[in-house]
């Protein structure tokens, strides 16, 4: 018997008919195609019950009201929380992206404690020891003064239990980083005296005059804002914009008026002046200016002359006649200032100018006016137990009015003024400006506490962090403190358990101070925060954990103000942009990209246009007929007296000859590809100058060149 | 068994006037429809956005510029004469997207289909998109995935569904309670709950009780114009994308200036003023 | 096939009249051939239906064995586990809380599936990993309201008589779909006697088709 | 070594040195290979394709192959059933090129789509409203017919000739090939006419939408037309190449120019179809919806008139006028020119009707697109072509394909 290939034939035909007459190929040909469509490496989402939180978002100062839905206890989506003070449904892209921060790639898992430029994990009670061990000596060393604080706010319980501890510690650096907020506190404490803020009631208005407000950018509580746009086109309602650039603001304004930047303040005064001499201002309410009003009224008449202005700010004087004269007239006109968000470097002399227009008209505590607003303390913490290192600390002198003048002033001394810092959910690393003055003060700061959820350009920068859960997985107090009419006071509830070994800073505060012992601790007696919070919130309580908010304040205040006019009649200096460059750079505040903590969201950062950025490269924005010899969408270097920079060009119409707008929000430096290593962060071009009169930053701006890269 | 009596045929119109661009529609899409994202999404060519915020410019030089923002989600087409034939749904060789004459909405089923493309070059809005890669997420985030909608795998095409999931657990509810109707609120898309400035406005726009219907004002019959085109807005602020082609979309828009309503659609020279003033077979009554 | 036989038989042909390297009278080469054919032949085919079925198949035993009759017999009813939820939407296979209706971590009978129920489950507070047969891919939008509520239609005619079964049966799952052996049905060409053999998408078709006279568009049950 | 493999008196060269052709060529391919592994296994992210081009280079060499792989049924339709029969002695030729050309387009199809192992749905849930779905059941038919219209040739292998089964079927399938021939040319009109379709129903597109006939957009007959045309022109350069490569002649001249005068004509009605068709579009079609002619052409640093022109007047026009024009059609340097002009004419057409289509913005704020392929693309694009030659170069050596081979080369050897 011989096998030759005829046998061989014989078999390989005979498979190939078995398996052709079996369900082998059929059901191999389906199967294979069902794999594709069950590809293991494709997740599929448990199903489970469906469930809703009501919660607020506390991502940025618009605390807007938020329903999560839930999938067997697992959040899975973010929405607006109907029938909510503030928002009143519909939330901005950062709240509905929010459980991207549960599991940001950046999130700061576990304590970690720097040891040779690296962080390593602790456990949380090695952390606090570890603390609490740094401050004992401090505190022991009668140098209690120079443990410095910086928070976000200065309102809500958080804020209020750093500031209690800094208080029973013995050190009045507490500082507060530069918000709308802050700025809005400051210019009614000027203007008005101090426990005041303002509000506007842009609800209202009939008529919206905004020096730059990016009422569509992020201003004050964004969703509040884009609401009272709808509702003003429904009402036909007036806006102007100021501004130098074709904002998503000037481009739903009733009228958009370019204005040289930087020149703001000097545009308010002289409309100030305009309304005095027309005889157009509210004079039953000028029976309450104080403080040399007629020294205002000659001081404006005298440095603010129409014409003069005209030529500053590249508005002709006959319509800044006009339109101060049309704002006069309006029923219910409100001016608001703040730049963009209205957040960062600043400017007093520019608030305050735009605030006495407000006060001019008279529209001031009225409905569709300006709310001069007492700010509504609805916490009431204990006095702390002060013993001798607390008093003798406190007692001593303030290292300046901002964080910026504090870092400007431990870059200057010999001395160690400050030995410990504590940093909570800010990152003056990165937001202040020429931000590597501020990385310089902190190295020379022995030993920097960072409360972060994320490992962001201070985290990085410090020698101990203490994991804050997020805004999803905390409880928390969070007053409404952005330029609204009402006031409002949310609570923010975890929706779930802390995804990492994580903790509320407020719990952490009182665990430091509880470790502390003595004084401290019997300053601390509360459990933990919630006990805390029920405790200093108990005027609210009831309203806050069943309706999730508490109405602070509602309408037009009732009480009468008087204003000062102190400040504006020394007529402060203007601070322009710096250098000597031709051109001006200005920052850009854009909707879809945070400028300070946290930082973008992987879909925030996918919504910002290729105009703005392109692959790893920031895009500013330049009027063609800037643009000497550049073209668009190529590359340029971008130089100011600070520093110098690589970019592409975008050309825009919308953005006046000789400015050049860059984005706020990009250039983040900490390990997170989606969001970080892209573009430029302006604040590193931009130096900051201290504003005298606030003692704050008003850079928002400098000179730049920019030539083909 | 629950029959519609009549078919709905569901519709947006979107107020470009109340639009600020602000990105909440389109993040509330990609967080409600599972859409990943990548390293580097700077590339609008290569990234999926079912609803997509377009800038609009007027063309004219500082400072008389002007711009506006135009949100572009799938426009559920219903094709010449509204019959269903939608550019997408009548190509795709292998019936991975169907037109639900009981909706209007235009399907799109990944695990049919098999990554041809043909409906993309069919679609004059950019509105489907391809998986060219495998959707990741950085570790752990995938926990906020939603169940209601299935994450896609590489190699398919996807699109805005009208957040189809939140019509089908509508009607799970109207099943339980009884119920024959499913009302204007219970079924709204992602992007219009979403949307801070209210300029989305969702509904039925066969229903003369929706809003949808009250604003748009569906014109019944063929334009005298252009026979293929049905349901035509009678309404002077509103029109739709692209209308001249016949594809019917059931995504209008609204807005007050007249330069925005020119650039929903292409126009020899001079043609525009001749039909600005022109909303269907009404106004020719 | 008979192409293939004629092909053979013309090979043979062939090599009788060719007869370079083989001797034409030696016939064993027509025969081999035939014999490694039928050989061949037999053993695919009888893999193809045999094996290939078990090959495909892996098998799971449930966590432990579930009585269905004997927990009809004591609820009453299939909706006191798998009801629907206020909002319409099915709740599936039990969780444990439901369990803990009426169960506590002390067993109520004296079987050794309930004492690993109780120990291993309850105890520890751990949900039941159960296989679920009747599991349709993600791609999949059940609806249980409109085929219950709405159609009126009983549990048997999509998941059969499983509510009068005392042991779990194995799960089976195809190894390269990750399916339900039940989604395709036990036979391997997928042909079915009864409603609930198979629940493949052309069955929810046809029925589709018989009760509403469509048979529906895509997206009535995808997601 | 190969020798008794190789048709009986045919001169070849030396096994090394085909096979050398062979590795270098195989080199190419294996190329081919590796990016079209890349492509299956890690998805077509790694072509440059993107949501505006999702038809590109690949879906152009499909339609281009196509078109010019329409020299087989036009061939066979005319040999067998308008039995002209000067054309057997291209015929062979013709239906391998065909063969290469369908069974490239089906190579690169699978490709091309995200999901070849569902790629079989396209018959299994077909959507008979769409045109792709027409081309995929009337190329995989053809595909089939071609392959029966091979196999006879195939068997007409010394070897395989000497089995008297092989040997009969080869004759009794050549007796049949009538039928499949007409069957082929059927097949072919349709999936030639719907590839037309695939860009002439697309209503959304204004570049590409065409007013029609019933279901057929005019699309749909201009692409059979030209296939029908320019096909012929691909056999015989094809043909044209081999013998410049094997240095001998192997098609007499009048075959040659009994197809260069049929192929003229036909480009010449079927550019004045063309050309009418244009005006057609670019004076009512196109402005019926708004779109000025030159919106398609400016406006961007690609598309402009002069593809217009070079497809219709430069790879048009002029090689049909050289090829029906008796004394250029004669001339062998002027017919050379024609028939690669208007091979590059039809594929431009299909390049433009593919690509320029998806590059013209509609949205009137949405802008020119433009793309370069990745090297992927470009490298699984040439793979045909490389499989292409090592089956011209295995067939032409072991089969009879030249039935005029021998009688031409024989009295070159008497002559000399």
């Amino acid at each position: 018997m011989k096998v030759d290939r005829r046998s061989f034939l014989g078999l390989g035909l005979g498979a190939v008919a078995g398996i052709a007459i079996s369900p082998v190929g059929a059901k191999l040909t389906d199967d294979s195609s069902i794999w594709t469509q069950n590809w293991p490496w494709t997740p599929v989402p448990p199903d489970g019950k469906i469930s809703y939180d009501h919660s607020v978002c506390s991502l940025c100062p618009g605390t807007c009201g938020i329903t999560v839905r839930k999938i067997d206890g697992r959040p899975v989506k973010i929405e607006g929380r109907d029938t909510y003070p503030v928002n009143n449904g519909g939330a901005c892209l950062h709240g509905i992206a929010g459980l991207q921060y549960l599991y940001d790639p950046c999130r700061v898992t576990t304590p970690l404690k720097k040891i040779n430029d690296r962080f390593e994990p602790i456990s949380w009670k090695e952390a606090i020891a570890l603390a609490a061990g740094h401050l004992g000596r401090i505190r022991k060393n009668d140098q209690a003064h120079t443990l410095a604080c910086i928070t976000d706010t200065d309102q809500g319980s958080v804020a209020g239990l750093f500031s209690h501890f800094m208080t029973a510690f013995g050190s009045p650096n507490h500082f507060v980083m530069p918000t709308l907020e802050s700025w809005l506190a400051l210019t009614a404490q000027t203007l008005h005296g101090k426990g005041y803020t303002l509000g506007f009631d842009l609800e209202n208005a009939d008529f919206i005059l905004s020096f730059g407000a990016g009422i569509l950018e992020g201003w004050g509580s964004p969703v509040a804002c884009f609401k009272a746009n709808s509702s003003r086109k429904q009402r036909k309602a007036k806006l102007y914009q100021i501004e130098h650039r074709l904002s998503t603001t000037a481009a739903a304004a009733d009228r958009w008026i370019p204005v040289t930047p930087g020149t703001e303040a000097d545009l308010a005064m002289a409309m100030c002046g305009v309304l005095l001499t027309e005889n157009l201002f509210d004079s039953e309410f000028a029976a309450g200016f104080k403080g040399g009003f007629n020294r205002f009224n000659a001081m404006v008449q005298q440095k603010y002359p129409v014409e003069k202005v005209a030529a500053a700010t590249g508005i002709s004087a006959a319509d800044i006649k006009k339109i101060a004269i049309a704002f006069a007239r309006a029923k219910m006109p409100v001016a608001i200032p703040g730049k963009g968000r209205g957040d960062g470097a600043q400017s007093l002399k520019e608030f305050a100018a735009v605030h006495t227009l407000n006060c001019l008209t008279g529209n001031v505590n009225k409905k569709g006016g300006t709310f001069i607003k007492p700010v509504h303390d609805y916490l009431a913490f204990p006095d702390p137990v002060l013993d001798t290192a607390a008093k003798d600390g406190f007692g001593k002198a303030k290292l300046g009015a901002s964080v910026q003048e504090m870092v400007t002033n431990i870059n200057q001394s010999a001395d160690p003024l400050v030995t410990a810092l504590f940093v909570y959910n800010a990152n003056p690393c990165y937001t202040l400006n020429d931000p590597s003055q501020t990385r310089a003060a902190f190295e020379k700061i022995p030993f920097v506490v960072s409360f972060s959820s994320f490992m962001d350009e201070t985290a990085m920068a410090s020698d101990l962090i203490l994991p804050v859960s997020t805004f999803l997985e905390r409880l928390e107090d969070v007053p409404s403190r952005a330029g609204l009419a009402n006031s409002v006071v949310g609570l923010t509830r975890p929706v779930l358990d802390p995804v990492f070994d994580t903790r509320s800073a407020g719990d952490t505060v009182i665990q430091l101070a509880k470790t502390l012992g003595g004084d401290m601790a019997r300053s601390f007696a509360w459990n933990n925060y919630r006990a805390c919070l029920e405790d200093v919130a108990a005027g609210v309580w009831e309203d806050l954990s069943g309706n999730g908010y508490a109405l602070l304040a509602e309408g037009p205040p009732t009480d009468s103000v008087e204003t000062s006019f102190a400040f504006l009649s020394d007529n402060p200096q203007t601070i322009y942009p710096q250098g000597d460059y031709a051109l001006t750079l200005v920052p850009i505040d854009n909707m879809r990209l945070p400028g300070t903590v946290p930082a973008a969201s992987p879909f925030a950062i996918k919504t910002v246009s290729d105009r703005v950025l392109k692959g790893k490269d920031v895009c500013v924005e330049i009027n063609p007929d800037t643009a000497n010899g550049l073209t668009d969408g190529g590359f340029a270097t971008l130089t100011t007296p600070t520093g110098s920079a690589r970019v592409r060009v975008n050309f825009n119409e919308g953005i006046m000859p000789g400015v050049i707008g860059m984005v706020k929000g990009l250039g983040h430096t900490f390990d997170n590809k989606y969001v970080a290593g892209k573009g430029v962060n302006i604040h590193e071009l931009i130096s900051p100058v201290i504003e005298p009169g606030s003692g704050l930053d008003a850079a928002c701006g400098t000179t730049a060149a920019i030539s083909k890269a | 068994m629950i029959q519609d009596k009549k078919a709905h045929k569901y519709g947006m119109v979107i107020d470009l006037d109340k639009c600020t661009g602000c990105g909440s529609c389109t993040v509330s899409c990609m967080s409600e429809n599972n859409i990943p994202f990548k390293e580097d999404e700077s590339d609008k060519k290569d990234s999926i956005t079912w609803m997509r915020v377009y800038k609009l410019t007027n063309g004219k030089s500082f400072p008389d510029t002007q711009i506006t923002y135009l949100p572009r989600p799938c426009q559920h087409c219903g094709g010449k004469g509204d019959h269903g034939h939608s550019p997408c749904v009548s190509v795709c060789p292998a019936t991975a997207t169907d037109y639900g004459y009981d909706t209007g909405i235009v399907s799109q089923i990944y695990t049919r289909c098999f990554g041809c493309r043909y409906c993309m070059v069919s679609c004059p809005y950019h509105a489907r998109y391809f998986n060219w890669w495998d959707p990741i997420w950085p570790e752990g985030m995938e926990k906020y995935l939603s169940p209601n909608v299935s994450p896609r795998m590489r190699g398919v095409v996807e699109k805005c569904s009208f957040c189809y999931h939140r019509y089908q657990l509508a009607r799970e509810k109207a099943y339980y309670d009884g119920t024959h109707e499913i009302a204007e609120d219970a079924y709204q898309t992602a992007c219009t709950t979403a949307c801070p400035a209210g300029a989305i406005i969702f509904g039925d726009l066969n229903n003369p009780s929706h809003k949808v219907h009250q604003i748009v004002k569906p014109d019944p019959h063929p334009d005298p114009l252009n026979r293929d085109v049905v349901g035509k807005s009678r309404n002077p602020k509103v029109f739709r994308l692209l209308e001249r082609l016949g594809t019917n979309p059931k995504v209008y828009y609204m807005s007050e200036r007249e330069w925005v309503r020119k650039l929903g659609d292409n126009y020899l020279d001079g043609e525009w003023e001749k039909v600005k003033n022109h909303y269907g077979a009404a106004s020719h009554e | 096939m008979s192409e293939l036989e004629n092909k053979t038989e013309h090979g043979s042909v062939d090599g009788a009249t060719e007869g370079a390297a083989e001797d034409p009278k030696n016939d064993t080469g027509l025969g081999l051939g035939v014999i490694f054919f039928i050989v061949a032949f037999l053993i695919c085919f009888l893999s193809g239906w045999l094996l290939f079925p078990k090959l495909l198949y892996s098998k799971h035993e449930q966590p432990f064995n579930f009585d269905h009759a004997l927990h009809v017999q004591e609820t009453g009813d299939c909706e006191s586990c798998h009801f629907l939820r206020d909002d319409g939407t099915f709740s599936g296979i039990p969780k444990m809380a439901s369990c803990l209706d009426c169960h506590t971590d002390e067993p109520m009978g004296e079987t050794r599936d309930e004492a690993i129920f109780a120990s291993e489950y309850v105890a520890k507070e751990r949900e039941v990993p159960w296989y679920v047969y009747a599991k349709q891919p993600d791609c999949v939008f059940f609806s249980h309201a409109a085929h219950i509520e709405a159609a009126g239609m009983d549990c048997v005619t999509c998941h059969g008589h499983i509510g009068e079964s005392t042991t779990s049966r194995p799960y089976e799952e195809n190894r390269l779909t990750g399916y339900s052996r039940d989604i395709w049905g036990k036979n391997i060409w997928g042909i079915k006697k009864n409603s609930w053999d198979r629940m493949k998408m052309d069955d929810c078709a046809v029925c589709h088709k018989e009760e509403t006279g469509h048979q529906g568009y895509c997206f009535q049950c995808h997601k | 070594m190969d020798a008794a493999l190789i048709p009986e008196g045919a001169k070849r060269c030396s096994f090394p040195k085909f096979m050398l052709g062979i590795a270098i060529v195989g080199a190419v391919l294996l190329w081919g290979v590796y990016a079209m592994l890349l492509c299956w296994f890690k998805g077509l992210n790694q072509t440059n394709m993107n949501d505006y081009y999702g038809f590109a280079l690949w879906i152009w060499a499909d339609l281009a192959v196509i078109a010019i792989g329409g020299g087989a049924f036009f061939t066979g339709l005319l040999k067998y059933i308008f039995k002209v029969d000067e054309l057997k002695n291209i015929i062979n030729f013709a239906v391998i090129i065909g063969f290469i050309c369908y069974s490239s387009a089906l190579l690169i199809l699978a490709i091309d789509i995200g999901q070849p192992l569902r790629g079989w749905f396209i018959f299994w849930h077909a959507n008979v409203h769409s045109m792709l779905t027409e081309v995929a059941f009337c190329l995989s038919c053809y595909f089939a017919v071609l392959t029966i219209e091979f196999i006879p040739n195939i068997l007409e292998n010394r070897q395989l000739n000497k089995v008297p089964f092989f040997h009969h079927l080869a004759h009794n399938m050549h007796g049949v090939m009538a039928i499949f021939a007409a069957t082929g040319a059927f097949l072919s009109f349709f999936h030639q006419g719907s590839l037309g379709g695939v860009a002439g129903v697309l209503y959304g597109r204004p570049f590409a939408v065409r007013e029609g006939l019933l279901i057929w957009p005019w699309t749909f007959f201009l692409f059979t037309w030209s296939a029908a045309a320019f096909g012929p022109c691909f056999t015989l350069l094809v043909t044209r190449i081999t013998e410049a490569v094997t240095g001998k002649k192997l098609v007499k001249d009048n075959v040659v120019h009994l197809l260069a005068k049929i192929s003229g004509w036909m480009i010449c009605t079927y550019i004045i179809a063309k050309i009418i068709d244009t005006i057609y579009w670019a004076t009512v079609t196109a402005p019926g919806i708004g779109f000025e002619m030159s919106h398609f052409y400016t406006n961007n640093s690609f598309y402009g008139y002069w593809i217009l022109v070079t497809e219709i007047v430069i790879c048009g026009v002029i090689p049909g006028i050289l090829l029906i024009n008796k004394s250029t059609r004669e001339n062998p340097t002027l017919r050379l020119l024609a028939i690669i002009l208007a091979v590059i004419g039809v594929c431009l057409n299909r390049w433009v009707m593919v690509l320029q289509v998806v590059a013209v913005p509609v949205m009137s704020f949405d802008t020119w697109a433009l793309y370069i392929p990745s090297w992927q693309e470009v490298a699984t694009t040439i793979l045909p072509v490389a499989y292409g030659i090592i089956l011209i170069a295995v067939t032409y050596r072991y089969l009879p394909v030249f039935p005029q081979e021998l009688e031409l080369n024989k009295s070159k050897a008497q002559e000399s």
